[in-house]
């Protein structure tokens, strides 16, 4: 498989510097880069018609393409339904993907059960593609684990939080791969933020140099909490790619199918040996940062309003109901499927068993036993047996 | 009359102004600080009134964030940074250790490091993952470095006057479960009392010495406040030195506490091993040998990583792990 | 017949090699580690004899490495990285702290992160800045790490094994000034003693206790042993603690000493500030309060970088400092 | 002034990984890249012909042409006492910069005095341009300071060891020119190997979102120790920049005058406004990497025969005397200079002073009294007096 045309246009564009009045030096060096159409792949129009790309296509049966609605729907649904659980004090904190539902899906559908995935704490999309119970994603947010899952279940790893480590773990995982002589690859998700840390670029490289199968997959959904991308990078991301020895790809990421398709280039690229990819998905955070956040007082919204033209969801219904691949009642149906789903996650998050503090505490701290950790495991339990004995007594 | 009662977290923002104000070579830097305000609102209305050549977003890189700040203090600045979360503080690591507290020592003193680093830490917000943290014995361990915390918003206002007027690296660490505690605040008046002196604390009747002197920084200040007065109510006198600067450590008035009443207990919520506590511990019993009764205890985190947000209750010292300690103390 | 005697650092290369000849999955990683064999030629021969797969040279980046190696170890490799100074271990300390230290516990158990991280630490070979240091309370504070120092030829090849197989992170620190240090080793026979176990030097005749217990670990055991010789010439008797683990550390091994002499001095080249000897003498004075005769002392780096090689001599603490400190003591 | 189309040519190469077999994740990705001499700057051949540069040109005077080979001549004499006086013992240790000399030169003569320098530790012919007394470098490679220069002096700030570092204060630095309205420029030196560290990235993120006016002088002198470049990247390092936003230069580092050509020109580009500059001044280390490393171990000396035909010195001579700009009698008259510096840096570091300890370590760890390095301080003190007393008591 050769490298496509398209898919590497860095250089010539990013040196657009010169010239440039000096206005002081913590001012952003240029205003928001234009999106520029002719860089962006895209099989699907925001009004749900398909476009030709001479580079990326991909075919989809009816019901490949109902299943992947009727996932951005499930997860947009059970998004929503964890946003609510928070306001009412059920989650601590949520980190809603509203808007990233098609880069979620698409990137994720394109993946083998073999292939290996790192997300940051935003993948719930990925994550349900991977099968982990969304309950399992609440449950951290709740403040019950710090993940949950077994990552070598689903090959799926563990949300990472500590901005852009996760992309280190994914080359070296995909190194690995490329010992093994197996043909899985890497995917390692991360978000427009996350590419002025030094581990990302650190990845890219270590990527290169050993050639690992790894697909760096960045949502650009245009902020990193309050700070817009011209905060994090002066040319279109998908260009540093080049400048580290392999291929970038820029593809609008609310349109699930060249997500897609681009992705699945990608990971095959990647496989045979071709080396890493940088996508970059176009999005955009249609939500808050987290519950926490008020994005209010840093973006207008008429910035979302646009946005909202774009949406993934409308948009691959609209093609669904123009060809005839779904009606009325179908839509129904997963309406329907989505509101069970949030039921149980309602009363799976409200009933929730509290774990044991001492055991989560203590327990995995080591694989064996350790000398500290036991004496302090029972001076815990001692410490915890004078407290419940002396409430029993009628309390200090 | 400038005393005024606000929250601790308003009185770091009305400080950092003052600072912005004061010196025009001071700059604000971090993630989100501009027009967010910081993500708990600390620098709320600093990046509108002083504008984004004072008031500064970075990117997303925490050590391109002190490595500038490195840069623009040899042009001669003096930035006031600000780590979004204790757990964020490890990528600048290196740029922390290796060369801003080491500049000054090894430009044989002919550069200065006057960056102030403010860093929300420690627990009992509920938060997921590395937003608990308690990392300051790793920058205590390093020369070169000053490392303080504030207990109340007099303190805080004022602390951070001179940890930013100082020409050393000053890592000032914020009790972020304090942020909302209220406080007064004088403005006016700056008080007489030094970046690294203890200040003590004795909420209890009477004269006589105290029976067990707890020694406590930042947000463990207030809980040892509360086993204090828990304490007072039982007729137990627990005296409170709020060390206020970990390092360096005010251990003259450690001292003279201690040799007055015998015994001591140190709390902090960082893990206990290799923490402050045994550094407070041991330096104690050198200085204060014949005088104690019991070994100096200490309470704190325990050896793993802080636990999920259901379980960090237990995991953090709170009154009655300090009270239980106390009465081992009391046993000798 | 399997016993040579052997410097420090070939035991180590033996001790490479073994690893690397029993299982497959371990690999080598860092700056330098294959065709030069290292810096210190630590890993000579084995880029040769185990070829770039198993003996791979990395990009110039610690923080890559160290994630890296993360990555292969849940792919189900046993990666053994070096870090070619301690001075360059801080790129790498976000991925240490908050990566490799803490997956076993966030993932309930169900990651495990065979990880070994050898580095050279310590000074006294007359070198340039960084390349010094002791950074070794970092880590040991570090909860999730396990930090380990052999000081002879013998452990630094077993303890490797036992470090190489422990499913655990374990940071592996040599005693580049004792790397030159010959001493028997028996490849045939793996010694009983475990990792985080203490062994004790009694180099005095009888069988009285100790005068007083020296506690230290890496270069300054042989210190410490050649302080001790010095004291029995006086008819003083110096036990040796060579706690080889410093987390966690044998601390039954050490009350069972301390109870009996009634005297501490922990000697260690880091900072004493904020360092491991704090904790030991904490931890000491908690077990043994009513056995100490007198204050656990420390003797130590001070609170400064790592000086100019010209002054390394004046900062380390050497045999003088040791007996000087031990005269304090026997003083109380 | 406007990018000049020669400096921005990354990208498409970039992408060449596509259809290579998979031979293992750790196994370089490539062969060491080509040298493409289209890519190479050069004003002056190997054989000391000017060569015409479509983008490029200097037009030094005899005098100036006379100074940069003095220059190089001064540099390469005390570089290789240094040696010689670390196998004598004098000094602990010593890094070499031969071969590097024109690099050195040409970027140091194109800086104004007000220009501010961050080197690594391999700068000695910088560091020579901006006058700091080679005696006072070798003081630090003997271990009396750590530097040992007042950085604000000359505007060059001390030697960094801590890889990548630098960078980033000298981007800060640079921000601060900006802020103050001032018109100098920054040049951050750095090495082939120092490009993996996440800390240059992310200075070269920080430069190009801030439009700072820094130059990234790197001198790829082909290896990291041991390290060949392509354990460090897989498409040539002056294509990086791009990729981040600003214009990239590679430039024959062996050709002062081209050295000096493209430096002015991205001094005055940083400084007029246009943001960074990444230079790749494609040099050879000719020694070992510090004199306790043994080359012959790792690579081949046919490798360094090779480059020998590039030397810089020898290359300007030729022009020189082609040129009749000097002729044998100077020639001589330089060597015998540079046989007195010699001379004095011997006797120079001969009867250098052992500085005072105590001072050496305490006073300067921070800039106010500090209650425990006072503490420590007197202990030290008490100590080293009562060995005194010890030994004159005829000690212990
Ligand atoms: C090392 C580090 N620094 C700071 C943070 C705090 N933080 C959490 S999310 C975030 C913004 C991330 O932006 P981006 O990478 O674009 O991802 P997004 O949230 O948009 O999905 C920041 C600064 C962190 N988690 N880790
Ligand atoms: C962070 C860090 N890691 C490792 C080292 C050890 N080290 C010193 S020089 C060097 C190689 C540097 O190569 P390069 O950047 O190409 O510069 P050169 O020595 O060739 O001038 C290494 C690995 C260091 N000084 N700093
Ligand atoms: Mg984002
Ligand atoms: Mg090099």
């Amino acid at each position: 498989m050769t490298t496509k045309s398209s898919s590497v246009r860095a250089g010539g564009k990013g040196a657009r510097g010169g010239g440039r009045r000096r206005t002081g030096s913590t001012a952003p060096a240029s205003g928001r880069p234009a999106t520029e159409a002719a860089e962006l792949v895209q099989l699907l129009t925001p009004e749900g018609e398909r476009a030709e790309h001479p580079d990326y296509s991909i075919d989809l049966t009816p019901e490949q393409l109902r299943d992947r609605y009727r996932d951005m729907v499930m997860v947009r649904r059970f998004d929503g339904e964890a946003v609510t659980l928070q306001r009412q004090g059920e989650l601590g904190l949520w980190a809603s993907l509203l808007g990233q539902e098609a880069a979620q899906i698409g990137s994720a559908r394109a993946m083998r059960p073999d292939d290996y995935v790192f997300p940051t704490y935003r993948e719930h999309g990925v994550a349900w593609c991977r099968d982990v119970d969304p309950l399992t994603l609440m449950g951290m947010f709740r403040g019950v684990s710090h993940g949950g899952w077994d990552p070598n279940e689903n090959n799926f790893h563990l949300y990472t939080i500590v901005i852009g480590s996760q992309t280190l773990h994914a080359v070296g995982y995909a190194m690995g791969i490329a010992k093994d002589g197996a043909d899985a690859a890497v995917t390692a998700y991360f978000g427009d933020g996350a590419s002025s840390q030094g581990d990302v670029s650190e990845a890219f490289n270590f990527a290169s140099v050993y050639n690992s199968p790894v697909v760096f997959f960045c949502q650009n959904n245009q902020w990193a909490i309050s700070e817009p991308t011209e905060r994090q990078f002066r040319v279109p991301l998908y260009q540093r790619a080049a400048g580290f020895g392999f291929p970038g790809v820029r593809v609008d990421g609310n349109d699930v199918l060249a997500v897609e398709a681009v992705t699945r280039w990608a990971l095959d690229h990647a496989r045979s040996g071709g080396g890493p990819v940088l996508v970059e998905a176009y999005t955009y955070r249609m939500g808050a940062h987290t519950t926490t956040d008020d994005p209010s007082r840093y973006r207008l919204s008429a910035e979302q309003e646009q946005w909202k033209l774009k949406d993934p969801i409308a948009r691959l219904k609209a093609l669904l109901t123009r060809e005839g691949i779904a009606d009325h009642d179908w839509f129904e149906t997963v309406d329907a499927e989505a509101e069970q789903l949030a039921k149980r996650l309602r009363d799976g998050v409200r009933s929730m068993p509290n774990p044991e503090p001492s055991s989560l505490i203590f327990d995995n701290v080591y694989t064996e036993p350790h000398a500290l950790v036991d004496e302090e495991r029972a001076a815990y339990r001692r410490f915890a047996e004078s407290l419940a004995d002396a409430e029993q007594e009628g309390g200090r | 009359m400038a005393t005024e009662t606000m929250p601790l977290m308003k009185a770091i923002n009305a400080g950092l102004r003052k600072a912005l104000e004061e010196d025009p070579k001071t700059l604000l830097m971090g993630e989100d600080v501009g027009r967010l305000g910081g993500v708990f609102r600390v620098t709320d209305g600093l990046y509108k009134d002083f504008g984004e050549e004072r008031v500064v977003d970075t990117p997303l890189a925490e050590s391109g964030i002190v490595g500038t700040a490195i840069g623009l203090a040899l042009r001669g600045y003096r930035p006031i940074l600000e780590i979004q979360f204790d757990g964020f503080v490890y990528p600048a690591f290196d740029q922390i250790t290796t060369q801003l507290a080491k500049m000054h020592a090894r430009a044989l003193g002919k550069l200065r490091m006057p960056v102030t680093i403010r860093m929300p830490y420690g627990g009992g917000i509920g938060s997921v993952e590395h937003h608990s943290e308690s990392p300051e014995a790793y920058f205590a361990h390093t020369a070169g470095l000053r490392v303080v915390s504030p207990s109340d918003s007099s303190d805080a206002y004022w602390m951070l006057q001179q940890a930013v007027r100082s020409d050393d690296p000053v890592l000032y660490l914020e009790p972020k479960r304090r942020y909302w505690q209220k406080g007064a605040l004088d403005t006016a008046a700056e008080p007489s009392i030094g970046l690294h002196q203890a200040r003590v604390h004795r909420p209890f009747e009477g004269d006589a010495p105290a029976d067990l002197t707890l020694i406590a920084y930042g947000p463990m200040v207030k809980t040892c406040l509360d086993a204090a007065a828990a304490a007072a109510a039982e007729g137990r006198r627990l005296e409170v030195v709020d060390l206020r600067s970990i390092s360096p450590i005010d251990f003259d008035t450690v001292q003279a506490c201690v040799e007055a009443s015998g015994r001591a207990l140190v709390v902090h919520e960082a893990p206990v091993f290799g923490a402050i506590g045994g550094e407070v511990a041991a330096r104690i019993t050198e200085r204060c040998f014949y005088s104690l009764e019991a070994p100096v205890l200490r309470v704190g985190g325990y050896h793993a990583p802080y636990p999920p947000a259901k379980a960090e209750e237990e995991y953090l010292p709170g009154v009655d792990r300090v009270l239980e300690a106390v009465d081992r103390s009391m046993a000798y």
